[in-house]
């Protein structure tokens, strides 16, 4: 229980080491950050261990705990199912990522400035996964967003610049919703603890205010997880980004910043109980589904069409998600971390490609499986995961969405369900065409002339590339009895719904 | 009754920062929405916002100045303009009307419900030792927000000198 | 009540501006417009009629002091909206070396 | 051409002279007397920075620059940061992260008093100081350098 703080204080002082030293010692950079990365991604493998054995952990910031009578007089962090399977996906992508950008960023100037705001960005995920303050969690969202707006713009181009100040308009003004959010609830509540939240919010009922606040809220969360009415910012801010810092966008931070705050605020603080919240919550992820794909097909940039993507698979987590039964929510989580897993590997596969052809235009690429294999294998793979062709882990959790989508329509037999259903195939449908093309274009075919000369890109860039391809394969085990807890801890912590308050204080006890 | 009309004014600056044409002067009205917001935290018993505020926004006025000085540029209206405006302008009402019924379930103004505050003012002082409660809850209570305000302001330091930078790829032979 | 529809009032001028506006700087101004209103209803949620600002003298009693909390939470937020606007100015200022203009409808290279 | 000249006019110089020691030492002030009266670390680094700042506007970035040069800032912010994460850190020695880790808090109403609260202003204020002249500078810095263009 003492490890919890280190989820924030290793990439912090990472960080702050590496602004220090960076410059006077060389690779300082590339050590810390690699040394980081892992240490964390093993604290984080701890946690699921230590989930398994307590279910909920609560650790007092400054040693504050609960005033009897009152509440929590400090701040706290609170570990469970849910909390320990987004640090291991957080702690698993980030760690590939820094091994592949010690080559990757040689690209790039100033590769200092570029790991400190990478253990920034970092610090800010750990620290919203792992609090359980509503303001604590504004605050470390915060460090997150702006950490990825500057790290966007971080190869100083005209385009980048401008993406990213999209992005940072578009974050900021969803940061606003949120504190307003926030600073309703503290009025309504008196208090900043969730747990405490949500015990005074099923004291006093629901009314016009709680529906405003939700709204408040799923405009803020939304827009920071991209869901389509709130999209614009994505398509360009995540192709502008170095491969590494996109891969890291779209693999964690989206998820991290909207979909997990979205669980945590709808689910264990709020409550179920606002029904229609979850209902507009699926309707936005079916559309974002569509909508993403229907975008992503007529695309030739590479990363762009992948960005695409991302909206298009967003929406299969929130669908599932939103249904709010056990199957969708396992459905949906499962989906999270696959998405994780393969849109990484599809970014740093895009990212190798740019590495050695200066060039993400579809069109000029072609047959590069000759010359480059083990990034078209892994890029192989990773599409068929996206696509969901069986073996391979993307088609589980799809299968699981749309079951579980069946067995809604089947339990309730609103007809609503079985059109989710049939737009969920669709949309697969849609994504395995949009990655045939990719593969046609790109590894198959006649090799261009141009690229006669061109050569496999550094052993490490391949190294990740092949572990998150393998991770791809080998995480549908997740699956089987043996593994299911890992899951299932986490199904288990948004099933809870606002019994939350309960195993929060009881563990805090 | 002076915070009404303290409200008001900083609402008039800020209609004459955003429609005012010239830049200078818009910046210039958005400092005085800032130094009404001092004055009205000094209403609302809030010293030390007062204090940060003030100088928070000298030095935003200073950098926003230095940004704008002799940029000045005509303003050009896109095609739609009177349909956008007219559905912004829809959508902001609606929003204020939800809020209306919103806020009316909030405690009235000027009666928190102060549950954790009333711990603090009790026993605050003798468990931090610090008499300006505001500091005893910023760096002890939680003290744990401000170490990630200050990594706020660290990271947009970081960021600051990345975006400034001025090559940010090496440029290979052929690009 | 008054008080929060105005502020909400100065909440709402600084998003028309920021979603209106053409121009970066405006933008920039509207986004400062509304963090002050967040910060502003923050403070005004934790007021107590005749309140005393809540800091302890020597030989007084506690009695009837406003809401400390939301005072160290919008502490927070100042800071923060100064970071956030110090990274956008820097943006901006890139921006205008790049293309020469603050008009962000001649700021078009981005598809979408 | 007048913006290339270092500075502004002698009237303004002569009054920067006067106020700049003031503006920063009433900043020192704000930081130490944080625990006890309104200000604190955040508003008392910003009025350090802006100190020089004002510094820096009076008499062109030379001067300001060879009081404290730009990367030597960029050491000073990182400097208060680990300072701060380490007063944090040290708070396990009392067993919680963020443990005011003082057993004897001092008398109430003096100086030195609040065990970590103190500490921690002048942390924050090293950081918000150095942190934002930084980011001043480097703004300031890249302008000059464009007009050179």
């Amino acid at each position: 229980m003492k490890m919890l703080p280190f989820f924030v204080i290793i990439p912090l002082g990472a960080a702050f080491l590496i602004s220090l030293l960076g410059k006077k010692i060389r690779k300082s950079g590339d050590i810390l950050a690699n040394i980081c990365t892992l240490s964390l991604l093993g604290l984080s493998l701890y946690s699921i261990s230590l989930v398994h054995i307590h279910k909920v952990l609560v650790y007092k910031v400054g040693g504050w705990g609960w005033v009897p009578g009152i509440g929590s007089i400090g701040i706290c962090m609170v570990l469970d199912g849910l909390t320990s399977l987004m640090l291991v996906t957080v702690n698993v992508v980030s760690l590939l990522v820094t091994i592949y950008s010690i080559n990757y960023m040689q690209k790039f100037t100033d590769k200092v400035k570029f790991y400190t705001l990478f253990m920034l960005m970092l610090a800010g995920m750990n620290g919203i996964i792992i609090t359980g303050d509503l303001f604590n969690l504004f605050v470390f969202l915060e460090i997150a967003s702006i950490a990825s707006y500057a790290l966007v713009a971080f190869g100083t181009e005209a385009e980048e610049l401008e993406a990213s100040f999209k992005y940072a308009i578009m974050g900021s003004v969803a940061s606003s919703f949120i504190l307003l959010g926030i600073a309703l609830v503290y009025s309504y509540t008196s208090t900043l603890n969730m747990a405490d939240i949500s015990l005074v919010l099923s004291q006093k009922g629901s009314g016009p205010l709680v529906n405003f606040i939700a709204v408040l809220f799923l405009v803020g969360f939304g827009l920071k997880a991209a869901l389509v009415p709130f999209h614009a910012w994505l398509p360009d801010a995540h192709p502008s980004a170095p491969a590494p810092i996109s891969a890291m966008l779209s693999g964690v931070l989206i998820k991290t910043l909207g979909i997990y705050a979205i669980m945590r605020i709808f689910f264990n603080v709020i409550g179920i109980a606002t029904t229609s919240i979850l209902s507009i919550v699926m309707l936005l992820g079916a559309l974002s589904m569509l909508a993403g794909v229907i975008l992503a097909l007529s695309q030739w940039d590479f990363k762009r069409l992948l960005a695409y993507h991302s909206i298009s698979q967003v929406g299969y987590i929130m669908l599932g998600i939103g249904l709010g039964t056990p199957l969708g929510i396992l459905g949906g989580l499962f989906h999270l971390f696959n998405h994780s897993v393969f849109k990484s590997l599809l970014f740093l596969g895009s990212g190798a490609l740019d590495y050695t052809l200066h060039t993400r235009d579809l069109r000029q690429m072609g047959g590069l499986r000759e010359r480059m294999p083990v990034t078209a294998n892994t890029n192989l793979v990773a599409s068929m995961s996206i696509a969901g062709i069986p073996p391979f882990n993307g088609f589980w959790s799809k299968l699981l969405i749309i079951l579980a989508c069946v067995q809604s329509h089947i339990q309730s037999g609103k007809m609503i369900y079985m059109i989710y259903a049939i737009c969920a195939i669709t949309g697969s449908i849609l994504t395995l065409a949009s990655f045939m093309k990719v593969q046609k274009y790109a590894f198959f075919g006649k090799l261009n002339e141009k690229w006669q000369e061109i050569k496999e890109v550094p052993a490490l860039m391949q190294l990740s590339m092949v572990i998150l391809a393998a991770i791809c394969v080998v995480s549908s085990l997740l699956l089987i009895p043996l593994f299911k807890p890992f899951l299932q801890n986490a199904v288990e912590a948004l099933l809870l719904g606002t019994g939350y308050k309960d195993a929060v204080f009881s563990a805090a006890k | 009754m002076e915070l009404n009309i303290l409200l008001l004014f900083m609402i008039f600056s800020a209609i004459v920062a955003v429609q005012v044409e010239d830049l200078l002067s818009s910046v210039i009205a958005v400092g005085a929405v800032g130094l009404g917001l001092s004055l009205a935290f000094l209403v609302l018993k809030a010293p030390d916002l007062a204090i940060t505020q003030l100088v928070v926004e000298i030095l935003c006025l200073i950098i926003l100045i230095r940004a704008t000085i002799k940029k000045d540029l005509p303003f050009s209206t896109s095609g739609r303009w009177v349909f956008n405006t007219v559905s912004t302008l829809v959508s902001i009402v609606v929003f204020l009307f939800f809020a209306y019924f919103a806020l009316r379930q909030l405690p009235r103004f000027g009666a928190p419900i102060m549950r954790v505050a009333e711990e603090y003012i009790a026993s605050g002082q003798e468990k931090t030792g610090a008499t300006n409660l505001v500091a005893a809850i910023i760096l002890d209570f939680r003290g744990y927000d401000t170490l990630g305000e200050a990594t706020v302001l660290f990271t947009a330091v970081i960021g600051v000198l990345a975006i400034i930078r001025k090559t940010g790829r090496i440029k290979n032979e052929e690009s | 009540m008054s008080e929060y529809i105005l502020c909400f009032t100065l909440f709402c001028i600084g998003l028309y501006c920021v979603l209106r506006k053409r121009n970066i700087i405006k933008i920039i101004i509207g986004l400062g417009i509304v963090e002050y209103a967040v910060n502003l209803f923050f403070v005004l949620i934790g007021y107590r009629l005749h309140g005393r600002a809540p800091i302890l003298a020597k030989d007084q009693a506690i009695t009837n002091m406003v809401d400390p909390i939301p005072q160290a939470l919008v502490l927070t937020s100042i800071v923060i909206g100064l970071a956030v606007t110090a990274l956008i100015v820097a943006l901006a200022i890139r921006i205008y070396e790049k293309y020469g203009t603050f008009d962000i409808t001649k700021i078009r290279r981005l598809r979408g | 051409m007048k913006s290339l000249e270092p500075g502004m006019t002698l009237i303004v110089k002569t009054i920067t002279r006067l106020t700049v020691g003031l503006i920063l030492l009433y900043g020192v002030y704000i930081v130490l007397h944080g625990h006890l009266t309104p200000g604190g670390g955040f508003a008392g680094g910003v009025i350090i920075a802006l100190s020089f700042i004002h510094l820096m506007l009076a008499f062109g970035r030379e001067v300001a620059l060879k009081k404290i040069s730009e990367a030597r800032a960029s050491v000073i912010e990182n400097l208060g940061a680990v300072m701060f994460l380490s007063i944090a850190v040290l708070g396990f020695s009392g067993g919680y992260f963020f443990f005011n880790f003082f057993v004897n808090k001092g008398r109430p109403f003096h100086l030195f008093s609040a065990g970590i609260i103190p500490l921690c202003n002048i942390a924050i204020s090293l950081k918000v100081g150095a942190g934002l002249f930084a980011i001043f500078a480097a703004l300031i810095l890249f302008r000059s350098s464009e007009k050179e263009e």
